[in-house]
């Protein structure tokens, strides 16, 4: 068999450090390789010339390299057709699918051309060594990811420690009120997951902790864990609320999406897991003023199992793998000058919004307009919602804010669609003479059942404009909205009494360090890279590390928790036969082309 | 009738002051001791706290309890305290009823007369309940290693793998005499464009391989019997032509159901003369083209101007009402692919909205139109119309699209039409249905137990759902939702055993008319009818105790185990009492 | 002193119950007349069960459960729906005002609600007076 | 009927600057935050989207690029990068080829080199042609009385000429332009009274350029009315002063005055463009189409040239100064016999008649609403 090599880059963000040369180089020496061209960046690829080059080498198997080679394939498999030779065999040499956006990619670029070349997919060849697997597990993020990647593996009765920064698990959907398209209350079915997980004998579930460092190898991994220090006694505490109820400092509430206050001692939201309070030493008087001042709350516990002197402590675990969930942030809607949020009043986010629609946020869930009022300590008037305040005649949602835009996200944060419909939904359900207007580009409406609630949203009579808003202006109280109708050709100018931003999707502010921490690699995004986009989308380049949920990528409900159990799955598959995988990395070279060799002669 | 009443000890809890500061609860305990029954009745500061339990514990040994009710907070949140405390005292964590008189009374009333009378109202009723709880036993069944997978594509080779990996038998039964599935007819995959022909052989050579995954190709399940833990299923496999086929009986835990997919038939829409023009195809005839490196015209020239029709089936009121999740991409895919084996080409792609979603989609989509693909968008339902070109024309068809982003009614040249043709269910999804017995939605597609928390998961305890046989989906989420399917199987078969509640329906057969009421009404399919008794019986392993059918039951044949009609009536008693 | 109704509420354990648990952890008030039994589900709530109630002496009978969709069991609130009015219609018979038995919807997250329906039922109830069922039942004997 | 769509018209635009424009997809965003964009003219969204559907004819009748005054403000905020200002601009030398019917036009625009070309070339026989004559009838070191080397009568007479032919030309150009965007639009109902009532117009917006002074930022339509109205003084000094002008030693304040600050207006504001352009300093300046490049040098040289000419002559150099005066004449010709017809001078010429045309029309279609029913608001549509 007679073999060309094509090295050609499609420009695609990752594998960049790929030494071309050497790559080309390396498989001139592999055997039966007649031909190698190193033909760079975005090459025109003419399928007569390469069909020529064929003939004259009289090649029967083309490899194309690069980082997406695929983007070149069909001018190769044309050209393979016109030179009378066998299209199956034109073969890709993938640096990005498998990886090769790594530590050492050069070498890993070589092995998956050596695959190819020996027409074995590489994933075949490249399996790492089996490692022991301890039975443990530790899952970091206690959103819905992560409870259910913890709940499916405490099932199958093994251990599962759950790390989760804040005071409570839950994550984002716990502020939800309505899910799409369904309309089910989040709360309705994301509480029983949480108490279980509370309850679980498998389960030891540590919030207000962060995963410090891990160290070790796939399957025995050992991680720090720094345990904050909550200065509530989690076992004791009867959430009775006396110590937030002589608290004296108030702050905006993280839970409630800024709208409403909470104190320096509290508990997020009344169902939360453990249901226990904690104290927010940057907000506590007593802590800021290292125990000179205050210290109402640990005096009028009953249970005096507030210790606000209490110090954090940091906790070394065993665990054999690691499931990744922790979730998305959300862009800083106020960077988006021509919107002003932060300027104009009403002017909101999607969270925002879905805790004043909340039937347990701060206005029991009736859809206000924000009212002006004096806080009594600044001196100054302030918006706020007040629950009596006054509803919204007319309401404008617009799509894609921070999405899909070169100057701020450049990819689609995957459920705003659906969740401003929703909104859409809300407001005419809560509302109905209030007018809704939704300004989208396209209406991404891809789900089971997402389409079919889309047609609803429209029947229901909420105005769908097809158009990406270009900027809010204040006009006497009123909000005004400015984009141009498409579809009508004509720009509209028009006020409502609110404004809904649907905020795109952003990776965390710690997954850099995750990233590092673990050695996983991150997208051009910032999103965490799976091991193979198609065929293992929550493993990672790291042996018994899985990521889970919109940490990988921007995601909705279902498919989290497909992606959760999914990686819970592998897990159990490793405790189950006690073998576990090494990392990709731990592979020489040499390892993968003799077991490539191996593959092609059996 | 009378009945000898039980021991009964009642504990008041004060929660500190979160009760005792509006309910009166010596008083609540006061008058607890005075009802039938009751030995001890004691108020104290925090049940939950370890004195508290040690309290119960002490006097079930002193005084020889047979019940407990804790007058405390929410069953949601410790009832699971006081039954580990029962059992720790030898005694059936169900003879334990909780009143709730602090979230539901001292919480929210503030008149502490009115709050302690209704306290002990709920008192009394469980003291009156527990009276007449029974001991319940928690069951349990085994469970059977090994798993069915139906359907051997991408999800279902995917799942065998991973029973295969943890050292578990999966039988892998292929309709066809090949695995690979709809993925084995595609070339390249969105948006990295990487080789699907790379990810099948994979699969299919690891699965071929392994020891542990049975295949069973050219064979279709013929029945299922029993239930979680424990199906017995018959699988028919085809002999070669001339030879009669053969039955296998396979003994398996759990089902995995992989059925996939087809492609709509496009020649059912007539204004896109697929069928009658010669150079309309659908996505899957091009794929062919591609993988054979030859993107030509019938005629057999390369086509100057290629046009790709979106939503074929799809997110239209006569056919398809949903949105084929998969096909925009696709047809950017193609977008590029025809640029890249024909560099000279113009490429128009004709669309509703562009869903180009997930990771790296957007980005595809870009690059794509940087390559000049014309992209026009059509209004839903609005179909574009293609007719033959006239005689003076560089092209052989011409499209009608009213266009939506200008508003204009323009025609487009094509020499080749690919239509983006969508997904739907099997024709043999109702037979599968019916096979493994979970429901379907209007569109034939399997529904899920839950459409958020449990996406893989039936109302059919063991069995479950996996890929585009649930509703469209791309790659990714088809091999994540086949792992997903495979954790929930891995995690019962780890445990090796199903534990069944023990709160659960049972029929008193000598009461069941055999009127089969209640096997309709089962959401859980938990409800069997025995033909040869004439009796229906719950399949406890199945029933998720909602007691739809004890309700329903004229003959008053069922009993909702831990919620009985004379423990729910003596409740009633009490709290009017 | 005033007429104080007596109501019992039957709610299913997933939604109405844990909204009613909220509720209380929000510290809502609400008229303290309604004395709640948890069932597992609408669904359970046997017609039998709202005549014992009344036949008991309780002045109203009150019965929440999960948005229609919510259902922790996917349909048992709507079987419950279906069973209501052909209860409703006996009750009527029985000559029972209709305000007296009420099903209402209540998820977790709507302590305010559950709260609302309480006092708003309790309102209506005290309004009709006590149950004539007890009376009615007293004088049948007295016949006997 | 059905228009046809060309998706090869992508490509012919290509060389006129309009790279990005395919990456647009469609948000609307630009339309909404132009500030000129008001019905009936919506835009630059919706000649991107005939641009990139090819539309030809469409375009070719389209206003709305001449409505456009490239603040930059679309391109800045443009989610997909597709340049919009640029795509207006590079329609807007699309539109001067195709009013243009000789056709040299499209060469200019195609390729830099013949313009450059045609620029030496034109250059070239003119000092030949004017050394020729020079010498012909009068003598070197003279540069004004009556055996002056170029004698003012002369010249006098060869710029009306030269005026004449450029006059019919963009005449012609106008004409076109007129029969493609409203004379061939057969729906369209235009009295001339209309025409006539809304002529003034035409002067005004040729010479505020009011418009343009709508852009959030100012200093552009400051800079770009110097320049215009710099230009303008000059040529009727030129045209009807050129005696007094030529006159020397002595300056004959009169004329001067304006001439110098002209000069000055002039060479100052044409600094200011080129150094935008050469620092990309926003938006607008990004990309430099070469036929910018050509007319903004093309434009100092003239006034350098003229400039060092009369310093010469006023010094009473002569020889010197008439050397200068055939250098300067070798710019000032093919500055005006190619940028004013073919190139983007046009744009001084078309613009101010777009906006003329554009508000005819708009009554036009006033009027015609006015028949009609009233258009529904959103809740009808």
């Amino acid at each position: 068999m007679r073999i060309g090599v094509f090295i050609c880059q499609a420009g695609i963000a990752e594998a960049k450090a790929v030494n071309l040369e050497a790559v080309g180089l390396y498989a001139s020496n592999l055997p039966q390789v007649e031909v190698v061209e190193v033909l760079g960046l975005l090459p025109k690829v003419d399928p007569d010339e390469v069909a020529k080059r064929i003939t004259e080498s009289q090649l029967d198997r083309l490899v194309i390299a690069g980082d997406s080679p695929g983007f070149f394939k069909p001018a190769f498999t044309r050209a393979m057709s016109l030179a009378g030779g066998e299209p199956d065999e034109v073969r890709l040499a993938s640096f990005r699918q498998y990886g090769a956006d790594t530590a050492n990619s050069t070498e890993r670029a070589k092995a998956i051309v050596a695959c190819a070349v020996y027409g074995v997919p590489f994933s075949l060849a490249a399996v790492p060594a089996q490692t022991k697997m301890h039975p443990a597990s530790l899952v970091i993020g206690g959103g819905i990811a992560g409870i259910q990647a913890a709940l499916e593996i405490a099932d199958a009765g093994k251990r599962v420690y759950l790390v989760e920064r804040t005071g409570t698990i839950g994550g984002h959907m716990a502020m939800f009120d309505k899910t799409f398209p369904t309309l089910d209350c989040a709360a309705c079915i994301l509480t029983p997951k949480m108490v279980a997980v509370g309850q679980h004998e498998n389960i030891e579930l540590m919030t207000y902790s962060e995963v410090e460092s891990i160290t070790g190898s796939p399957g025995a991994y050992k991680a720090t864990v720094l345990r904050n220090a909550r200065r509530v006694i989690e076992s004791s505490c009867v959430a009775c609320a006396q110590c937030s109820d002589v608290c004296p400092v108030s702050v905006p509430s993280e839970f409630d999406a800024g709208i409403a206050k909470r104190k320096a001692i509290y508990i997020p939201f009344p169902q939360a897991v453990p249901n226990a309070y904690l104290v927010d030493e940057a907000s506590c008087t007593y802590v800021q003023s290292n125990g000179t001042k205050c210290g109402a709350c640990a005096k009028k516990c009953p249970k005096d199992c507030i210790d606000l002197d209490a110090r954090g402590d940091v906790v070394k675990l065993d665990v054999g793998s690691v499931v990744v969930a922790t979730g998305y942030g959300v862009l800083d809607a106020s960077v988006i000058e021509p919107y002003g949020y932060g300027v104009h009043p009403n002017v909101i986010t999607a969270l925002e919004f879905e805790r004043l629609t909340n039937a347990s946020g701060p206005t029991g869930g009736r859809i206000v307009t924000k009212s002006q009022r004096l806080n009594k300590k600044t001196k100054a008037e302030e918006w706020v919602f007040d629950p009596e305040g006054a509803p919204p005649r007319s309401v404008a949602i617009i799509h894609c804010v921070g999405s899909r835009d070169r100057n701020y996200n450049p990819y689609c944060s995957r459920v705003c669609c659906m969740y401003s419909l929703k909104f859409a939904h809300l407001v005419r359900e809560k509302l109905p003479d209030a007018e809704c207007y939704e300004f989208y580009i396209d209406m991404r409406a891809y789900g089971k059942g997402y389409e079919e609630f889309f047609q609803r949203i429209k029947q229901e009579g909420t105005f769908v404009v097809r158009g990406r808003s270009a900027s809010v202006s204040e006009r006497d109280g009123r909000m005004l909205i400015k984009g141009e109708d498409i579809l009508s050709d004509r720009v509209l100018e028009f006020p409502v009494d609110m404004v809904l931003l649907a905020v795109g999707l952003t990776p965390t502010e710690r997954s850099d360090q995750i990233a590092a921490m673990l050695g996983i690699p991150r997208d051009q995004d910032g999103w965490f890279t799976e091991a193979d986009y198609n065929a293992d989308p929550t493993g990672t380049e790291r042996g018994a590390v899985y990521v889970a949920g919109a940490c990988q990528g921007p995601k909705d409900i279902p498919d989290t928790v497909a992606q959760a159990s999914a990686a819970a799955g592998g897990i159990l598959k490793g405790i189950v036969s006690g073998r576990g995988v090494d990392s990709l990395g731990s592979l020489s070279l040499e390892e993968i082309e003799a077991r490539a060799k191996t593959l092609v002669a059996g | 009738m009378e009945m000898a009443e039980p021991r009964i000890g009642v504990y008041v809890c004060n929660c500190g002051t979160n009760i005792a500061k509006v309910v009166d609860c010596d008083a609540v305990a006061e008058s607890a001791a005075q009802l039938p029954g009751v030995v001890v009745a004691r108020s104290y500061k925090y049940m939950c706290s370890n004195p508290g339990q040690e309290m119960i514990v002490q006097d079930i040994e002193e005084h020889s309890l047979e019940r407990v009710i804790v007058a405390a907070c929410s069953p949601r949140m410790h009832e699971r305290t006081f039954r580990r405390a029962l059992e720790s005292a030898g005694l059936n964590p169900y003879f334990l009823e909780m009143a709730n008189i602090r979230e539901h009374v001292s919480w929210v009333h503030d008149d502490g007369e009115e709050a302690t009378q209704k306290a002990k109202a709920l008192v009394h009723a469980g003291v009156s309940r527990v009276a007449r709880n029974e001991p319940l036993e928690r069951m349990s069944v085994d469970m059977c290693p090994n798993t069915l997978v139906i359907g051997g594509g991408i999800a279902g080779m995917t799942a065998a793998l991973e029973f295969a990996d943890a050292g578990k038998k999966a039988y892998l039964v292929e309709r066809l005499d090949h695995l690979g599935g709809n993925l084995a007819r595609v070339d390249l995959t969105a948006p990295y464009l990487d080789s699907a022909r790379d990810i099948i052989t994979d699969r299919v050579r690891r699965v071929t391989e392994s020891e542990n995954v049975e295949v069973l190709l050219d064979a279709e399940v013929r029945s299922l019997e029993g239930f979680v833990g424990n199906f017995k299923a018959t699988v028919h496999q085809n002999g070669r032509p001339g030879e009669s086929g053969s039955d296998v009986a396979l003994d398996v835990g759990s089902v995995v159901v992989c059925t996939g997919y087809k492609e709509f038939d496009a020649s059912r829409i007539t204004h896109y003369g697929y069928g009658k023009l010669p150079n309309v195809i659908t996505s899957f005839e091009f794929e062919r083209m591609l993988r054979e490196g030859r993107v030509e015209t019938k005629e057999g020239k390369p086509p100057q101007y290629v046009a790709i029709v979106h939503c074929v089936g799809s997110r239209s009121e006569e056919f398809h009402s949903y949105c084929s999740r998969v096909c925009c991409m696709t047809a950017i895919k193609y977008a590029r692919e025809v640029k890249s084996a024909l560099p000279g080409c113009y490429v128009s792609d004709v669309y509703v909205d562009m869903h180009a979603f997930g990771k790296g989609m957007e980005d595809f989509y870009e690059r794509s139109s940087e390559l000049k693909t014309l992209f026009l968008m059509y209004e839903r339902g609005g179909h574009p119309v293609i007719r033959k070109a006239d005689p003076g024309d560089d092209c052989g068809m011409l499209i009608q699209v009213d266009e939506q982003l200008s508003g204009e009614v323009i025609e487009i040249p094509a020499d080749l039409v690919i239509l983006m043709v969508g997904m739907e269910a099997r024709e043999d999804s109702g037979d599968v249905a019916r096979l493994v017995n979970i429901s379907r939605d209007k569109d034939g597609w399997f529904i899920e137990s839950h459409p958020k928390l449990d996406p893989v998961a039936t109302t059919t305890e063991g069995i479950f759902i996996a890929g585009t046989c649930a509703a469209p989906k791309d790659i990714p989420d088809t091999v994540a939702q086949a792992r997903a399917a495979a954790a929930r199987i891995l995690g019962k078969i780890s445990v090796g055993k199903i534990e069944i509640d023990a709160v659960y329906a049972e029929v008193d057969e000598d009461h069941c008319s055999g009127c089969r009421i209640c096997n309709e009404l089962c959401p859980y399919v938990a409800i069997e009818y025995d033909p040869e008794t004439k009796r229906s019986h719950v399949i406890s392993a199945l029933c998720k105790a909602c007691g739809a059918c004890v309700a329903a039951c004229p003959s008053g044949a069922i009993k909702a185990r831990h919620f009985t009609d004379e423990q729910i009536f003596a409740q009633i008693e009490g709290v009017l009492a | 002193m005033s007429y104080e109704p007596r109501i019992v509420g039957f709610l299913c354990n997933w939604c109405s119950y844990a909204g009613a648990d909220l509720a209380g952890t929000s510290r809502i008030h609400y008229a303290s007349n309604v004395r709640i039994i948890r069932v597992m589900c609408t669904a359970r709530v046997d017609p039998t069960f709202v005549l014992k109630a009344l036949h008991d002496g309780a002045d109203g009978v009150l019965i929440c459960g999960c948005h229609p969709g919510d259902c922790h069991y996917s349909e048992g609130n709507y079987k419950a729906m279906r069973r209501y009015p052909l209860l409703k219609k006996l009750l009527a018979d029985y000559g029972i005002e209709d305000e007296r038995v009420r099903l209402e919807w209540v998820s977790a997250s709507e302590g305010k609600r559950f709260a609302d329906i309480v006092d708003d039922m309790t309102e209506r109830v005290r309004a009709l007076g006590p149950s004539h069922v007890q009376a009615d039942l007293a004088s049948d004997m007295a016949e006997r | 009927m059905a228009i046809r769509a060309n998706p090869k018209l992508i490509d012919e635009l290509e060389p006129y600057g309009a790279e990005d424009v395919v990456k647009c997809y469609h948000c609307g965003n630009c339309s909404a935050v132009c500030p000129f964009s008001e019905a009936p003219y919506v835009f630059p969204r919706r000649p991107m989207r005939y641009l990139q559907m090819g539309l030809e004819e469409k375009l070719k009748g389209d206003l709305q690029p001449w409505l456009c005054y490239y603040c930059g403000e679309c391109s800045d905020q443009c989610p997909r990068e597709a340049e919009p200002g640029e795509t207006m601009m590079s329609l807007r030398r699309w539109l001067t080829s195709r009013y243009d019917w000789t056709g040299i036009s499209r060469l200019f625009y195609k390729s830099w080199r013949y313009e450059v070309g045609a620029v030496v070339v034109v250059a070239i026989l003119t000092i030949i042609g004017f050394l020729a004559f020079g010498f012909s009838q009068g003598s070197i070191d003279h540069y004004d009385g009556p055996n002056a080397f170029l004698p003012s009568s002369s010249i006098h007479i060869f710029d009306w000429t030269l005026a004449i032919v450029l006059l019919a030309l963009l005449l012609s150009n106008a004409a076109r332009m007129w029969w493609f965007t409203m004379g061939r639009d057969k729906t369209l109902r235009v009295s001339v009274g209309t025409y006539v009532s809304r002529a003034y117009l035409l002067v005004v917006h040729f010479f505020t350029q009011k418009r343009y002074s709508q852009c959030e930022r100012k200093s552009p339509w400051l800079v770009h009315l110097g320049l215009m109205l710099s230009y303008v003084t000059m040529l009727i000094l030129i045209m009807f002063f050129l005696a007094e002008m030529a006159s020397g030693p002595g300056v004959d304040w009169r004329v001067h005055v304006f001439g110098y600050i002209a000069t000055i207006g002039l060479v100052a504001s044409t600094i200011v463009f080129l150094r935008r352009r050469i620092r990309k300093s926003s938006a607008a300046y990004k990309h430099s189409h070469e036929s910018d490049w050509i007319f903004l040098i093309l434009l100092l040289a003239v006034a350098l040239t003229g400039i060092t000419q009369h310093i010469l002559h006023r010094y009473g150099v002569d020889v010197a100064a008439n050397l200068m005066y055939v250098t300067h004449l070798a710019f000032v010709v093919p500055m005006l016999l190619l940028e004013v017809p073919f190139s983007k001078w046009s744009h001084l010429a078309y613009r101010p008649l777009a906006m003329y045309f554009a508000e005819v029309r708009a009554a036009g279609l006033e009027k015609a609403e006015r028949e009609a029913a009233p258009a529904g608001d959103l809740q009808a549509a």
